[in-house]
């Protein structure tokens, strides 16, 4: 593991919902590149935690968050940084599938223009076309750019998303349960796609279905009612997990 | 988890652990028939272990019943990975078993005594020794009692090893006045036997041992 | 901001502006809208609450033949402009009631005329000089006075300000509202639920849908055109009564009745019903014991949104002539009436200054009935409020 | 052993009779709109019997009274349009900004009083706001005119349309407000992990999410105001006049509608009978934004799976 | 096999939604107080195949039926069968949880009282009881039994549901993806309620899990674009399909 | 599936292979060493299955790598559970190799050349046989074609044992003639070595044919 790179660091986060303590001072570090798959039963926090990572958590009006989320070297938590440009640089692909009511095209060049990334005529094209070949999904609507993205199957709209996260730019991509909402054939390209993302753009993922975890992370983290109970190789929490309650939850002997 | 499933482990435990007595018992009754050279007893012994490979191949299938239909995980799919080797560990004992019977029986009369009592006898000993903690193990849960078992279990087989390598040696001494060269080859192969079933014994340790504490699939 | 923050962004500087701008605008639109919600009440309490009490002047009655025979000689000549006529008009009625006021002189506090009542509110008024002096003294002996306006709840209309009521238009509206409920709610429940419950998917439904959606918005002027032609000329129903005010309000009320309770019936959730048929019931007991029962509250809340929107409503029933003169309650729905609304649209035409308090104090009444029945049906809603 | 109850000829009977009566009356929803139609219709053609239809429409002169009377209905129209057209400079901006406060900003309870409180604005009978009108915001129009030294009428179009505006700001803010909420939050949040501010996520996502709701409810709104009676008959003008000055007073068809039949007119003369063509031009345009309207909103409840709204 | 009491036979049965033939000929026999779990892709007719058995499709109004679906020798499509009557006998169980919101004692004694199994104070509470504790609820209800069955918890409530299923004492149980929307604890708690109810009624489940499937049933049909691929005993199509779709479908190589 | 899934059972499969065509390798070497007794062979033999357990234990800690995180089902189970047991058959099958090329390499210039020519080089031909035919059923897709290898590779074995019993026999008889012991002993011991061979390389075809077919995973 030493030769992987920390691309968050996480200390002493500690989140509350008003009085309720959702996390319990956690402590991990992301690496870059690697696919790590966040599994707990429900509730346990997963969706929390990762929105901390791009303090989506903000919009939540009872939410009050102490440690820090260091990501290259800044925590995000400092009251310098403005949580808009780490909404930014920190892509979140959601549940459902949340195409925007707008052509296919308007869906990945909006950001960027609003963000001046790309200026309209110069090399926005190029990057509408860039983000939507990355995210898989260039050869199937390539031809009906103008078209409205909901008009998509779940998984094409799916995959639109995460086009629409790419051409922003970022450096990690969220994603919570991506592909709990979408058939499994649906499901299994967007897991190619992340197994293909994965040598650009660090992926922090939550998975209800452990069997994807298995499938596609490099790294897996178990949570349990707001606590870090184990985090190691995804083979390794499999084969040979060191917590019992971990061991519990992957045999199905616990929800 | 469903309790269909809980209970098919058990039985699959149980299955393995039964034919692991069995194949105790086996072993034990020939270290009796060692004493007097007792045709009987190797015969009974032979009872032990009958029709294993019928037993085994159920094993095999429950356990590829759980792997299609239950998927099992961490130590639950250790287990199952390590079970399927040790049918073939047990299967290949009971062969052992069996041939040291077949060989023996016709030898045994024939053997000198002093040669059975200061190698043989210890030997085997140390085999059914050597399964004793083998399969002792299934049933072990505490991590250090399960690692002392295999402690054992290492110590029993490295000396059947030593046993073995004794009886050869002597034998390859003595080998020059010896007549009837045929009777000594089939003690020799027969006694080696022994020494395979210790080795099998090793094995199966070594996967239980697996199968509780996971690391690295140990094998020879 | 430091450099090392790669968080910074300079640009993000001018975007919170906007964004802050933004809000502000739609801030103050709210306010606006609640601004004038406040000065449009204020100015109705401010207007009305005057005619809460009413000038009455401290006089010496005699009951006799003369006043029997003309109401002018009940009162000593100098007051007669200062008294209501109205009021003095109903002395030989008085004496017929009680006889035993025969030959009596009492003094009395009598209700005084409108003027006297706007000089005495100090509003503009319009008083000769010389029933002004004798006013002047009379309140410097304290015979003038304000007293709670009573009558303003017992009478009907009259064409003395002062001595005009509400009372008919009340009862009236009591009466057209019943003949619209009686009228609409069976027909609008049912047609919902033959929309949700029964009617297939077909050109059938879909124009019966369509239809109701553009009744719901037709203008009411249009319904009172259509009870003038129809109920009036055709049918020959008595005009002005409350029975065609009420049919035609019943057909404005029928789309909003409809919508509404649809809408009650569709929020019970297709799981519901699927249950029932799962369990071997028939079409009718799912709806009779599961759907409607659960829609019930909303139903409910649905007709009394309604019954308000009725009871405000104006321009179809002066078409069909409901603002007659009505001074006495009406007692069937055959009888000509007027409605609320109405009776402040006629008091609202009239030349005299204290008709406008009049009016101000009709419409408080009015919007506080409109404002119990909403809040009774906020209450329903909440009360019966299923959560799925 | 399962066995089925096997049907017999009556055994839906109840069902049937229940349903019959169900159809019966939702079959009074038609017969009330087509009763609304054909009432107006043929009275209209007994008016266009008499006076010509082409003039109706492009006549400037309204003379109902007097011996060979004119009935040129274009600066009713006009007055109708110009009075709408100040009701919804006044609806619409109000409308939508409060409600996209309500539906973006304001927390969930403050939503739930500001809400019924704007509806009380829908819920006041349109007699009370003529008389608002007549009584208070037409002389405060005049005097704030004069002052400026401009010449104002006590019947001006501004005071009739500023207040019809209030009333139809419910109207626009309720129906936006609902539309608005509608819009996923799901579209929110994607756009906010874009890193876009609030407004630019109004702005470019959820309004135009919201957009066909939105103009459904302008439509409305400007179908009410064409419609709206009580108002205008007290404090909009009765004089057909063609202006642009919305200070002067104008009418509308509404008012000429409540006056032809509120005169003394035989039923069958030509002023009386004015008002069923009036009305059949008011039903018509009406009915088409209503269409319209109704189109796009259920349009857009079925995009997403709104029951109701 | 030969041993399987034969419970429904389907022979031909053809089903159009309309113009779209939605289901193609089947015929399948499905055997008593055994679990048969239906699988196979989305949109390949599983749910339409399952309320054929118990008339529900009657409610589309699109909906043609043709071929036979014979309960214990009848056929319930016969022109002299009553389908409200066939529904009594063959219960359903749906996918969302869908109590009445009455009291939970009312919830399973409605339907019975209708039918007059029980009357009003004979042996009513009786057959709540019995039919919550075969449900497996009893315990956690007994004391709240006048309270609204909407208040359970998800699991909670589709136990509610399958005691409210059994009070009408039907024969037959069909499940149309029943755990599909609850936690995993309470999915364990439903399919080991399966696993006790198949002593005495005959399920039939369809779900998308294929691991239930494994997990629960005895026999289980794959499904494809409204035809019946493949009928077996749970083990074999699990261990040794014979057809090479029911086998790409069961080890993930298409949807 | 994902390709990641499908690369990882291709390259068990690979490696497989690779060990299973080391040890023809390291057989077909052993025979030619027959012919004149060449040591210099021998230990080219050798070469060919070095580290084989590090290899095994790679490739069953991958099956249990997919077992754990793929919960492959139908023909890729059944493929994970032949390849766990197999790795036991190749790691025995080579043991083999290596003790029969010991045993053979002392004793090889003493052993009359009659007996070679017409026992020990037919049978280590069949034996070789028996695993070419068996190793090459892991890359054969056809259910046929994998059948007609299952059948050579029991015939070829069936041969091996039937030489090797008219070996033993053979040298029984003349057993009485024989001097020295201790060689013809470690000859017959080197010679079953062969024979076990075969048996393993019969052991991995009915499991590859399991693999392939499914029905009894067959053991013997
Ligand atoms: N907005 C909120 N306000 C209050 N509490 C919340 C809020 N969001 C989540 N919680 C609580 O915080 C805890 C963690 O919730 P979270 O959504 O992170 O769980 P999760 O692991 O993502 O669960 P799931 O797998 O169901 O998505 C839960 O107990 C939840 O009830
Ligand atoms: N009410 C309906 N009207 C028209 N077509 C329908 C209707 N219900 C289902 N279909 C179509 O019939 C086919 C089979 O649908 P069905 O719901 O039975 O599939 P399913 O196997 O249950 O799928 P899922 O796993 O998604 O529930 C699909 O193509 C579907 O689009
Ligand atoms: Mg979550
Ligand atoms: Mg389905
Ligand atoms: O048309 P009105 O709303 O004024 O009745």
């Amino acid at each position: 593991m030493a030769k992987n790179k920390v691309k968050i660091a996480v200390k002493d986060l500690n989140l509350w919902y008003g009085d309720k303590h959702a996390l319990h001072g956690l402590n991990i570090e992301l690496y870059k590149n690697k696919i790590t798959a966040l599994i707990g039963p429900s509730g346990c926090g997963k969706s929390t935690f990762l929105r901390c990572l791009n303090r989506m958590n903000d919009l939540i009006t009872s939410v009050r968050v102490e440690g820090e989320v260091v990501i290259d070297g800044k925590n995000i938590y400092d009251k310098d940084v403005d949580e808009v440009s780490v909404r930014k640089r920190i892509g979140m692909v959601f549940q459902q599938p949340n195409p925007f009511p707008k052509s296919i095209y308007e869906n990945v060049a909006y950001a960027p223009l609003k963000h001046g990334i790309v200026k309209k005529g110069s090399g926005c094209d190029e990057l509408v076309e860039q983000s939507l070949r990355s995210a898989g999904i260039w050869n199937e609507v390539k031809d009906i750019l103008k078209e409205p993205g909901t008009g998509l199957s779940g998984g094409q709209q799916q995959r639109l998303c995460i086009a629409r996260t790419i051409a922003v730019k970022p450096d990690v991509i969220l994603m919570d349960e991506p592909t709990s909402a979408l058939d499994p054939i649906s499901t299994e390209k967007i897991e190619a796609l992340m197994l293909e993302l994965k040598k650009e753009y660090t992926i922090i993922t939550v998975t209800h279905n452990m069997q994807q975890a298995a499938r596609i992370a490099d790294m897996t983290a178990f949570f349990h009612l707001g606590d870090l109970i184990e985090y190691d190789e995804t083979e390794k929490i499999f084969i040979n997990p060191t917590q019992k309650k971990t061991e519990d939850y992957i045999t199905g002997r616990f929800g | 988890m469903l309790a269909k499933y809980e209970n098919k482990l058990l039985k699959i435990k149980e299955s393995i652990f039964e034919i692991g007595t069995g194949l105790i018992s086996a072993n034990k009754l020939i270290l009796e028939g060692f004493e007097n050279c007792d045709i009987e007893k190797f015969n009974g012994a032979k009872s032990y272990i009958k029709n294993i490979s019928n037993k085994t191949n159920h094993i095999d299938r429950d356990i590829i019943t759980i792997l299609a239909l239950q998927s099992p995980e961490a130590s639950d799919l250790r287990a199952m990975v390590s079970y399927l080797k040790i049918t073939n560990e047990l299967l290949r004992a009971c062969a052992n078993t069996r041939n040291f019977i077949k060989g023996f029986v016709n030898v045994c009369s024939e053997i000198d005594l002093k040669t059975i009592n200061d190698y043989a006898i210890p030997m085997q000993k140390s085999t059914v020794e050597a399964l004793e903690h083998a399969i002792a193990m299934i049933n072990v849960d505490c991590v250090d009692e399960i690692q002392e078992c295999f402690n054992k279990v290492l110590i029993a087989e490295n000396k059947t090893d030593e046993l073995f390598e004794m009886i050869e040696a002597n034998l390859m001494e003595q080998s020059k006045a010896i007549e009837e060269f045929g009777k000594y080859h089939k003690m020799l192969s027969a006694l080696r036997k022994s020494e395979k079933i210790a080795d099998r014994a090793m094995s199966i340790a070594s996967l239980l041992l697996f199968a509780r504490i996971g690391g690295e699939i140990h094998q020879r | 901001m430091d450099k090392n923050n790669i968080f910074y962004d300079p640009s993000l500087k001018r975007r919170h502006l906007k964004s802050k701008l933004f809000k502000y605008f739609t801030l103050f639109s709210l306010v606006v809208s609640l601004v004038f919600l406040a000065i449009f009440l204020l100015d109705m309490v401010l207007k009305g609450s005057s005619a809460v009490q009413q000038t009455y002047i401290q006089v010496e009655v005699s009951y006799n033949q003369e006043s029997i025979d003309s109401y002018r000689d009940a009162v000593a000549k100098k007051y007669l402009n200062l008294l209501s006529r109205a009021a003095l008009r109903e002395i030989p009625n008085q004496i017929q009631k009680n006889p035993s006021l025969m030959g009596t002189k009492q003094v009395l506090w009598m209700l005084a005329d409108d003027q006297v009542d706007m000089y005495m509110k100090e509003y503009y008024y319009k008083i000769d000089e010389k029933d002004m002096k004798t006013l002047e003294e009379l309140v410097k002996n304290g015979m003038v006075d304000k007293k709670f306006n009573t009558i303003f709840f017992t009478h009907g209309d009259s064409k003395s300000p002062e001595y005009s009521g509400i009372l008919s238009a009340f009862i009236g509206t009591i009466l057209t509202l019943a003949v619209t409920m009686l009228v609409a709610f069976p027909i609008g429940v049912a047609t919902a639920v033959y929309l949700e419950e029964f009617s297939k998917q077909n050109w059938w439904s879909e124009f019966l849908e369509i239809n109701i959606n553009n009744l719901a918005a037709i203008p009411s002027i249009l319904f009172g055109l259509l009870g003038l032609a129809i109920y009036i000329n055709v049918l020959g129903l008595p005009r002005s009564s409350a029975l065609v005010g009420g049919l035609t309000l019943a057909l404005m009320t029928l789309p909003i009745i409809v919508v509404s309770s649809r809408a009650a019936l569709r929020s019970v959730p297709a799981s519901i019903r699927q249950a029932g048929y799962a369990l071997g019931l028939t079409k009718v007991q799912v709806v009779k014991d599961h759907v409607i029962p659960l829609a019930f509250p909303g139903i409910m809340t649905g007709n009394i949104i309604g019954l308000a929107h009725a009871m405000g409503e104006t321009a179809p029933l002066i078409i069909v002539g409901m603002i007659a003169f009505i001074p006495d309650s009406p007692t069937s729905v055959m009888e000509a009436a007027t409605v609320m609304p109405a009776q402040l649209f006629t008091w609202a035409g009239m030349p005299e200054r204290a008709y406008i308090e009049r009016t101000a104090a009709g419409i408080l009444v009015l919007l506080s009935l409109l404002i119990s029945l909403n809040s009774l049906a906020v209450y329903l809603r909440k009360k019966f409020e299923v959560k799925w | 052993m399962a066995t089925f109850e096997s049907k017999h000829k009556y055994a839906h009977l109840q069902e049937d009779v229940i349903k019959y009566f169900l159809i019966l009356a939702a079959t009074i929803s038609i017969l009330t709109t087509f009763g609304i139609l054909f009432s107006i219709l043929f009275e209209a053609i007994e008016f266009f019997k008499l006076k010509s239809f082409v003039y109706f429409f492009s006549g400037t002169e309204w003379t109902p009274g007097v011996e060979n009377s004119q009935f040129g209905a274009l600066p009713i129209f006009a007055g109708t349009f110009m009075i709408t057209a100040i009701a919804m400079a006044v609806a619409l901006p109000i409308g939508l900004g409060s409600a996209i406060y309500m539906s973006e900003y304001s927390t969930p309870n403050a939503r739930n009083v500001l809400k019924p409180l704007l509806e009380i604005l829908a819920g006041i009978p349109t007699v009370v706001y003529g008389f608002f009108a007549a009584i208070t915001v037409a002389p405060f129009i005049v005097k704030v005119a004069t002052t400026v030294g401009i010449e104002a009428s006590f019947n001006s179009a501004l005071a009739s349309g500023v207040v019809m505006g209030i009333m139809i700001i419910p109207y626009i803010s309720s129906l936006s407000d609902d539309v608005i909420s509608a819009v996923p939050d799901s579209l929110r949040k994607g756009s906010l992990a874009l890193g876009m501010t609030k407004a630019e996520t109004i702005m470019d996502i959820v309004i135009p999410s919201a957009l066909p709701g939105i103009i459904s409810a302008t439509l409305l709104g400007i179908s009410k105001a064409l419609g709206e009676t009580m108002i205008v008959v007290m404090a909009a003008g009765l004089r057909p006049n063609l202006s642009w000055n919305i200070l002067e007073d104008m009418t509308t068809v509404t008012v000429r509608i409540v006056d032809a039949l509120t005169g003394d007119q035989a039923f069958n003369s030509p002023a009386t009978l004015s008002a069923f063509a009036l009305g059949l031009a008011l039903f018509v345009v009406t009915l088409i934004l209503n269409v319209v309207s109704v189109r796009m909103i259920q349009k857009f409840k079925e995009k997403y799976k709104m029951s109701s709204l």
